[in-house]
Parts: C-alpha cells; structure tokens; sequence
C-alpha cells in the first residue's frame, strides 16, 4: 500500500498494463520525453523504450486514426489527447469510426483502444482548456466512457479500459492529479460499468462524477452535520456502460435524486440518468429529480468567475436542503 | 474553371509503359481482375436500375485499372483501405462477387449483411480492412496498420485508396505528414478522375496534381502516373511496396484516371463538358490492354474467354443473390460491443 | 401560396436572404454550380452570381472556419456541411469557436452564422450519413440549434436563422426534402425558440422534430382512431432557444409526455427535455415521461434494418398505448 | 533525435538585412516596440512569480523580432489573428498594457474583464481579432476574414500568426489550400521556435522547414526569412501585404526565432540541450538590433531613455492593475448570446 497523487495513478496504470502485454503502445503529444504536459506519464519512455512510447506532431486525428488502424490490427494503443476540449478536431474518429465500425463490418472488427485526456475545469485555463467532454463521448453506441475520481480508481478502471475490447475514452480530471490517495501494491484491475457508492445515506442520493465527487461528498458531511440530511453519495465512475441498477437501487431507497454535474447545463450526463430514473422510478421518487451545473455559460478563466460557474460545495448543500425543506 | 488535366494519356515517370517487363501470368491474371471489375460495377448499376440496390452506391467503372494494377501488386497479407467507392478494391482482392452484390441489395449473404452497405464494404479475411466514408478518415487509419506493421517487425504494407478530392482535407496532411516522420510501410494512392462529386478539383486547388503536388510537403517523391494503364500501376505499386517492405517508407502515388457513371447512382453527371467523357473512353484501361495483350500474342478469343467466364459467375452470384432473403432483422442489435450485444447498462 | 418541395423551400429561404442583403453569401461543397448534392440549392448560383455562391474544396474546416471569420468581420454567411455527420470533421467550430467567442470576448465579437445540413437517416445511406446531430450541437452556451419539418418552417426559421445575431446550426431533414407543402408568397420570416402545437390534445404530449414529426402527427390520428387517445403534438423546430413555456404549459394540461426521437437513446435531447420537465413540471406528472428513441445502435444500411431501427408511426403508437393503459 | 536546425543566424531569403533600407522613424517605431514587448513580458513574468497572474501563460521572451516587424508593417485598419503565445502580437498592435497585464491578472480592467484569459486576448477596436488556443483554428477564420475583404474590396489585410508545431495539423492544410486558391489577401507567419510545447519540431516532421518546405505545396513560394531581424521582418511582411493588397494571394513566411522561456508557465524547460539558450541569447533581437541602430548612428542613451519610457509605462500599467479590483462576477452570465445574457429557453 502507497500513497500515490492521481498523476503518478496514471503512470502507474499505464506501465502495469504495458509490463503486461507488450501489445500495448502509447502515443500522444509531449507523453513521452516530457512525461506528458501534466506530468503523467513520467518514466514510461525510460522504461518501455520509444518504440512503445511515442511523442507525435500536433496532429490529432493522426493519433486517434493510428491508434485505430493499429487497433483493428492487433495492437493496444493508448492515445493520449491531452485536453479533453481537443476532442473536438478529432470528433469523427470519436462520433463515427471507432463506434460504428464493429457493428457496420457485422462484428469483424474489434477495436480495442483507450483514449486518454485531461478533462474539466478549476484551474483557470478558460474556456476552451477545461471543458468536461464526457457528454461529447457519451451519445455514441459502441462506445465506452470512464471518469476516475481517485488514485486507486484510475489504476484499477485504466487497466480494465486497456483490457475492454471495446474503445474506451478515459477522463482525467486535471484538478485531481495533484490529489492523493492510497493504493493497495501489485496489479490492480478494476471492472468498467460499476458505479461506487461511497458513502450510504437514506434522504437522497447525490450522483457525480470526477471533481464533482469529493465535493459532493464534502457536501454530505456538511448536509449532516449542519442540517440533519443524510445523503447517499454515488460516484457514477462509468457513464458506459452505466450502473443503472446501482443507481435506480439507490433511488428506490432515499426518494430523491441530484445530479452533481460540472458540465454546462444543457444535455449533460445528468440529463440522461435524470430521464431513465424518471422513467424507471417514476414511483420511487418523493420529488422532483434536480440538475446541480455549470450554468448555461463557457467557463470564463477569471478565479473569481470560474469559481462561481462550477458548482461549489456550498451550492450543493444549498440546492439539497432548500429542495428537501421545499 | 475549365479543367487543367488534359484527357490525353498522361505521363509516366516510369519511362514508356509497353517497355514494361511483367510475366504474361500475370498479365492475365490482370487481365481477368480487369474484366471483373467491369462487368461487375456493371452489374451493380444494372441491378441500381432495376431498383434491387437501394440506398447509395459509387462505381468504379472507367478506373478498373488502379484496383487491378494494385491488387495484383499486393501480396496476401496486405491491407487494403478504401473509400465509399470501393467495389472494385474489395473485389480485386478476392472477395466473391456474391457478397458484394449481396450487401448492396440488403441480403442476408452480403458480406456484412446489410449493416454496413455499399459504402462500407470490409473482408477482413481478404485483407480488406474497410471501406470508409467520410472523406479523409481512413488515411491516419492506414498509418496506425502500418505501425502496428512496422513495430511488431511483420512485413504486410498498408495500402490506403482515396481520390482527389481527398488531398485537401486536414486528415490528408496530419497522415501523410505521420507516415513520413514515422517511415511507416503505408503506399497511399490517389486515384485522380477529375472531379470531386461534381465539382471539378482543379477548381479548388492552387496546383496542378491534387496529390503529388503535395508529395514534396512530406519529403516524398513527386509520382503521377498512367492510372488507366495497369502495367504501369502494377509496376509502381510494386516499387512502392518493395520500398515500404524495405522499412524505406511510405509512398504518395497519383493515378490519373476518369470515371464515367455520376458520382454515385443519385447523379447524371450533367456538369461534364461535351465529349470529355468520349475522349476518355477512348482511353479505356480494358480496350487499351487488349491490345497490348494482342500485341504480346494474346489471341482475342482467349480473351473473351475470360470475359464469358466472369460473366457467368456475376450471373450465378446475381441470381444467389436475388434468392437470398432480405437481411434478418434479429441482427439489429447485435455487434455494437464486443460481447455481441447493444446493451450500454444494467 | 405556393406548393413548394422541402428543398424548393431551402432554396427561396437562401434566395430570399440573399436578395435582402449583401451581406449573406454562401459556401460549401457542390453547391454552386451542381445546385448541392441534395438539389437544394438550385439556381442559387445563377441568381447570386459565383463571388456569392461558392463551392469550396473538401475541407469542412476551412468551409466553417472560412465562415466564422467572415461573420466576425461583417458578412452573414451560410455554410453548407453536407452530410451534418460531417460536422464531426469541423466540430472544433461547432464546440469551441462559435459558441465561446463571444463571451470569451466579453461581448466584443459577434458569429451571425448559419451552418446547414442535410441531417436524419430513412435514406438507406448507412451508419455514417444517417446521424441525427442536433444532439452533438446542443450542448453548446452559445450556439443555436433549429431543425425544421416542414416548408413552410424552412423558409422562414432559415430565414429567421440568417437574421440572427448568433451562431445558429439549421438542420434540414433529408428525408423531408422531397415532402411538399404549402408556402405562402413573399417575405417569410419566423422565430427562433418557438414551439409549434400541430394538433392539439388532452391525453399525452408527444415532443417530437424534423422527420419525426409528421410521424407523431400520425400516430396521434391513429391514436385517436383506433384507441380514443387524444394527443397533442408539438413540433420542437428549436432546440435552442427552447420553448419551455410551450412545452410544460402542454404537460401541464397532458400530464404525460413522449418524446419521438430520431437519435440512439443516449443521451439525445429528449433527455434534456424530460429533465426539465421532470423537475419542473413534476407534480403535474400522471406518469413517468417516456423516451422513444433509436435504440443503441448506429443505423444499419439495409433497408429492413433501417426501418426497424428509427422509430416507426406503429412503434409511437405502441408505446404510447402501452403506457397509458399501464 | 537532435534539433536539424542549428542556433545561427539563419539565411533570410532577401539578400542582407543590413542592405535594407527603411526610415529611421520608422527603425525606432521598431525598437520602441521590442522594448515594450520584452519588458511587458518580463513583467508578466515577475507577477506570475509573485502569483498574481493565475492560470496559464506563454510568453514571446526572444521572439519579440517577429511580432514588432509584422506590426509596424501593418496598416491600420489590418487584421491580426494570434495564438495562446498572443500577448506580443497583442502589445504590439497598440493594446495598452494595463488591459492586457489585467486580463492576465484577472481583474476588471482586463481586455475582456478576465472572461477570456491569458489565451484569447482580443481588441477588435485595435485589429486584434483574437487569440486562439485550439491549434489550427484561426488559420481558417483568418482566411475568412480576408474573404470578406476580397469581397467587400476593402483594402485589409489580415495576419495569421502560429507557431512552427501548429504545420502539421489539418485546419493548416485546409486553411492554406483555401487561401491559395481563392487568392486571398492573408498572410500566415509561421514563428518557428524550433519547439512545439516541449518536443522539437525536428523530431515530427519528414522536412526541414515545417511551413517554408510545405509551401509549393500550395503554389506559394517557400520564404524563411531570420526571425530575429526586425528589419528582415518588417521588409518580408510588407513585401507579403503589398501581394496581398494586390489581389495577388497569400503568402506563407516563416521566421526563425527562439523562445527564451518554457512554454508555459509550468514548464522549466529543461528539455533543451545544454547551451542551447545560451548561443540564441548572442542572437537576441534587441541585442542586434541595439547594434544596427548604433552602426546607423543612433546613440545608446536615446535607446536607454527608450527603455525607461517604456518601464514607467508598464510600472503604471502594473500598479493601476494591481489596483484594479478582481473582475466582478455580475458578467458571469453575460454576453454568452446577442442579447447580452445566457437564456437558452423561456
Ligand atoms: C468529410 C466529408 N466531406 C464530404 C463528403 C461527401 N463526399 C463524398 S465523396 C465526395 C467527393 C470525393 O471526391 P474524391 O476524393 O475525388 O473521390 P471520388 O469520389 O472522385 O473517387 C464528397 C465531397 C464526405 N463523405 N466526407
Ligand atoms: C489542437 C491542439 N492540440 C494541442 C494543443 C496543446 N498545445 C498548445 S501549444 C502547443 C505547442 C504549439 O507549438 P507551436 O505551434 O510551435 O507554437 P509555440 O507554442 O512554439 O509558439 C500544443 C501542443 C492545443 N492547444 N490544441
Ligand atoms: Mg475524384
Ligand atoms: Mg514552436
């Protein structure tokens, strides 16, 4: 067992799955040499070599399409995209190839890849480096979308993305990679698709993912502790595939749901799980299913202005209690 | 805009075609590819009009040349990449006519049982990686088999088909760019035919080869060749290969060529200047062979021979086809994952 | 008035603006001289002249980039992607440019654009040229996002487009161009964010948009019909701007709602939809809001397969039969 | 792989700069402006150090020859269109300081009132149409905005300033393919620093120059001219905006510099080989450019009192910044529509 940040989680995952199975290559922009701009994946070019770790141009759709073609053809690759909010000058291998090939070549092909990015907000980057993608990765069947919020958990759900069959977009969450945690020593390999609950409660459930979920949790205890409300606090970890009966369990058990979601407002991830527990647990629920978000805005990059766009602990506990006492 | 590539047979910087030394074997076995592809993209346009191929379809009729003079180059092993219009590669790599067929009627034998359809024609176990359909996307697709080529020592080539109009999408300049840097054992080539759907290329480019133009960009060398001579692409293909095999590099070659249907089967082709398509037709890839063949002691009945036996088998396919069901519909939800299913949750 | 086709109707809506200003041109692939791909824009060039009426090479970023810089600097351009599954290979535009730069600029740049697409699948065109992407535009604080049904609604919502001062996505349906209807003479300009109710009803509100639209329309008859199901039916025609008040006013009267969505079911704008009225119109709720969606598929090509897929006037009605008499 | 480009003073493609003949006021135009941008960088330095500028920054130490060249060749009315790196070409255009250092700063008297940041610093008023941080981006709206100009006949040009990494990225070909063929008065300027964020370019690209050897690619003519030079600079650019004004089409200039600090703020670099930093500091633009002035007979103290003009102007601009209260958070929801809000529904 070692205390570990979130960053050093990465490199851990990485070179596990890379010691492993020497199908697995890594390529992405300043990952090798520089250890990655966010210095996640230093010591992995010392120890697997250039061949296995690769610094590529600036050229995103070079990566992705690489990582596929050696995917469709019997390599690992992980990609790294490093800001998530970069997806968007490689969209058609996100929206149209890597999801919709298995299933238009009839089950021929298989493209097992992992992309990795730094995604979300909190260190005043503005509003193209701190966008949270998962919602722009989550409306594509045949693909699969996982956010980590702790260190164990990135090692543990990186080398069941590495192992996945299926592409994987992997979120990071910049404002965690300074973040510690303990993992336990030797491998680690954790399963895509299920959600945690992190700490029980029996008034409402709150769902959040990535930087949400320490606040969120941070919310719960101060919920408790100054109001008397007791949360259970899920950590979605995996939009796809999605722990739908975790969370529908969950419901069925507090009669109230909140999303905790740093996303902007319109069609994020929460829109969703509010919709199928809308549906599902229609007559679980004891009120209305409520959105905590960004507002409908980009991020600004002022300290003052981004601390207020994305939502803090102090909203959460107040949109909780107010709608509880409502 | 008139367009500035004359149809008059283009030059070659292989140095005269019928100096070309190729064993009559596999002249023939061109030969045969050439007449496949004919009558098969043929057929397809026949089976459009009779309204028993739904949806779209992009023909390759006027440009067999390249897919033959290729495939004939290939080695098993190496990976083909191919656009919409992709027929005729899929065909020239062995994939039988019947699937083909099959997958653009929407029957249950086509080879990807109707999900895929025209436009996305793969047979992995032919080497034919895919058929791709958003312009541009299937070129940094190549490189990555390519690399998985070049690391794990295997001696495959990825080879990625693609037209003009593809060289001036951003994925174009971040492949080529990557194979270069790299050296990766990838041969891209253009197949130029003028036109982009409707438009011609030489209207929205500054220069006048759409691909090798571009060649020096990336350190490559300038190659624009005959692409309705198959000599001549079988010749340079190989020396692509041979060079990529060699761990030498990828190679950008530009097959100058024409189509003569529309676009795809929703157009006419009314944007074609009077008799550009007659001039070309004279410069047809399968009469121009007959008559090297001919020239080399071939007799013409031989020949015809060949052409009456693909025939048959096109018919046969057709008529397999034609019996074959619609495509079960208990398909639709399979395949989106690996575990053969849709389901995104629990 | 005038019976014009759906794609007549894109052409008089362009010609329209055109004629009225200067200031709007016009570029995309094909769409000049062969009057696009979909013969939507025929007569444009003859009209307006080629400084006007651009066909471009094939560079989707180049095309909106081109567009953007032209709006910030004092045209109104239109921009044609053709197929809006292209949209995948320009989105950085679509998700970090157009919507952001204003308010990154604090006000000081405006983007009156209008990027339009041949949008939907029923076309037999296969997994990639079938995509319903509204969803990939929505979540966007900036951009606009209009898909239109009928002729009528092209003509004025692109004109309407045009006029305004933001980004707007405008989604023609491409199965819908060869549907006709009624268009009145002269100037039509309508509004952005306005809901249409086509048929009003007590029973259950169906949201519906684009193609799916004259598909609720008629299963709301047979509804009627054959069951005795009264239902109000509501063109969504703007995404963004929303019609809220339109929306909840009806479920307020209904009770239930359904939505028909052409999109997979994850994540599609149904979802966000559903949200909203889910926590804003709960207590009006008789029962749980229903989603009728694509399945989790990308669209197969075939035909058999593509009708199976996309939900169908039988499936409406089943499902909504089903759910009431639950 | 080792940098292919060395530290000396590389050719420039217009014969010797010292044979250039420009006006003397218009040579201390150019000075002020090195001064101003070295030490407004230097300052954004200092208040980053002492943690009054949060987030990130990217600096333009040692590059500042390209950035006081391009501008003082400009004309009014001109257009810049710059990256994240974007505070020089910023300053350069006549921003004052105070709004710049304050958006860095986040306080409300920044350029947007700390909406935008570091990365998207924007004066329309002064021809600054934006930094970009997404790579490639603004190389397309650049073109755009000269077509509008093209249209309209205004006699604008516009500005697209990147760096050497930014070449390999799609929007460049796509932008580049458009310009050139449109003819579009657009000039891009590619700094070359040698280095993308932390990766030489010379490891990822199969040429020597990533823009200048792309050029003939797009019909343009292949221009690489010393960075470090304003007066090379500022003689190349006009050369490009007179083309341009012409109706002649765009050009493509590369100007070789170096970056004196990391890329970012985060980053030490310590990447780059020992002495590296060292030998491009003998070649440092104000440097040089202090020497040529003097050859020219100008005195140092007239240079020095230039200097210290310029410090109480950024002195001021500082204290007014720190001064300033942090950017007030009623702009929170402004401004994301026309109508000046954040309203997406009823
Ligand atoms: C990104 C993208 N843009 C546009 C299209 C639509 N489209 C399909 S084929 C085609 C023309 C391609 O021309 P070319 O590369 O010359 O190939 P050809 O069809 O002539 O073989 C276009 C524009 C597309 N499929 N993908
Ligand atoms: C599409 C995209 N990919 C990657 C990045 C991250 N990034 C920011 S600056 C940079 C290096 C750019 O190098 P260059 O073009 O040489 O400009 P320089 O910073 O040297 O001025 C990179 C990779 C980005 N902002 N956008
Ligand atoms: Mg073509
Ligand atoms: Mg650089």
């Amino acid at each position: 067992m070692a205390e570990l940040t979130y960053r050093e989680a990465v490199a851990r995952g990485i070179a596990q799955e890379m010691a492993r199975d020497e199908n697995v290559v890594f390529l992405g922009e300043d990952i090798a040499k520089a250890g990655g701009v966010f210095k996640a994946t230093v010591g992995l070019l010392e120890q697997f070599g250039p061949k296995r770790v690769v610094d590529t141009a600036i050229s995103e759709q070079a990566i992705l399409g690489a990582a596929m073609g050696a995917a469709m053809t019997g390599l690992k690759p992980i990609a790294e995209i490093m800001f998530a909010d970069f997806i968007a000058v490689c969209y058609d291998y996100i929206a149209n190839e890597f999801p919709k090939t298995r299933y238009m070549t009839n089950g021929q092909v298989s493209i097992p890849l992992v992309v990795r990015c730094g995604n979300g907000g909190g260190a005043r980057f503005g509003a193209q480096h701190s966008q949270s993608v998962e919602n722009w990765c989550m409306q594509f069947p045949g693909l699969k979308v996982v956010a980590p919020s702790s260190p164990v958990d990135v090692v543990g759900l990186l080398a069941a993305a590495v192992r996945d069959p299926d592409p994987v977009i992997f979120l990071e969450h910049k404002s965690l990679y300074a973040t510690k945690g303990e993992v336990p020593d030797g491998e680690i390999v954790d399963r895509l698709g299920v959600a945690k609950i992190l700490r029980p409660g029996k008034d409402a459930t709150i769902l959040a993912l990535g930087m949400m979920v320490p606040r969120a949790l941070q919310a719960a205890a101060t919920l408790q502790s100054e109001h008397g409300i007791d949360c259970e606090v899920i950590d979605v970890r995996s939009l796809v595939p999605l722990d739908t009966q975790c969370i529908l369990g969950s419901v069925a058990r507090t009669g109230r749901v909140f999303t905790v979601e740093e996303n902007p407002r319109q069609l994020g991830w929460g829109a969703e799980l509010v919709s199928i527990i809308a549906d599902e647990s229609f007559y679980d629920l004891d009120g209305p299913p409520i959105r905590i978000t960004t507002p409908n805005i980009p991020l600004p990059a002022a300290d003052a202005l981004e601390d207020l766009a994305i939502p803090s602990v102090s909203r959460v506990v107040e949109t909780i209690r107010r709608s509880l006492s409502a | 805009m008139a367009n500035k590539l004359a149809p008059s047979p283009p030059t070659t910087i292989h140095g005269q075609s019928d100096a070309i030394e190729i064993p009559l074997t596999k002249r023939m076995e061109m030969y045969r590819l050439l007449s496949l592809l004919r009558q098969s993209e043929q057929r397809a346009y026949d089976l459009f009009l009779q309204n028993l191929i739904k949806g779209t379809s992009h023909l390759s009729l006027g440009q067999e040349a390249v897919a033959a003079g290729a495939a004939a180059a290939m080695q098993p092993g190496d990976l083909s990449f191919c656009t919409y219009r992709g027929h005729a590669h899929t065909l020239a790599r062995g994939v039988p006519v019947e699937k083909v067929l099959g997958e653009l009627m929407g029957r249950d034998n086509g080879l990807m049982r109707g999900k895929g359809g025209s436009m996305h024609l793969t047979s992995i176990e032919h080497g034919v990686m895919g058929s791709y359909a958003i312009i541009g996307a299937h070129l940094p697709i190549a490189c990555g088999a390519a690399w998985r080529a070049q690391y794990k020592g295997h001696k495959d080539v990825s080879v990625c088909f693609f037209g003009d109009g593809t060289t001036n999408i951003g994925a174009f300049h971040e492949a080529l760019n990557f194979a270069a840097y790299m050296k990766l054992p990838v041969v891209f080539v253009c197949e130029n035919n003028l036109y982009m759907e409707y438009t011609p290329i030489a209207d929205v480019i500054p220069v006048k080869h759409p691909a090798a133009d571009r060649a020096a960009a990336y350190g490559l060398d300038r190659i624009v060749v005959d692409g309705n001579d198959v000599d001549v692409v079988y010749q340079t293909m190989s020396q692509a290969f041979a060079r990529a095999r060699a761990g030498k590099g990828p190679s950008l070659i530009e097959c100058l060529t024409y189509r003569y249907s529309g676009h795809s089967r929703a157009d006419p082709a009314k944007y074609r200047p009077a008799g550009e398509l007659d001039k070309w037709k004279e410069l047809d890839p399968i009469k121009a062979y007959r008559k090297r063949l001919g020239s080399l002691g071939v007799q013409n009945d031989k020949l015809d021979a060949i052409d009456a036996e693909i025939l048959k088998l096109i018919d046969d396919a057709t008529k397999a086809c034609q019996a074959a069901p619609p495509t079960s519909t208990d398909i639709l939800f399979t395949d989106v994952y690996a575990d053969g299913g849709c389901a995104w949750r629990n």
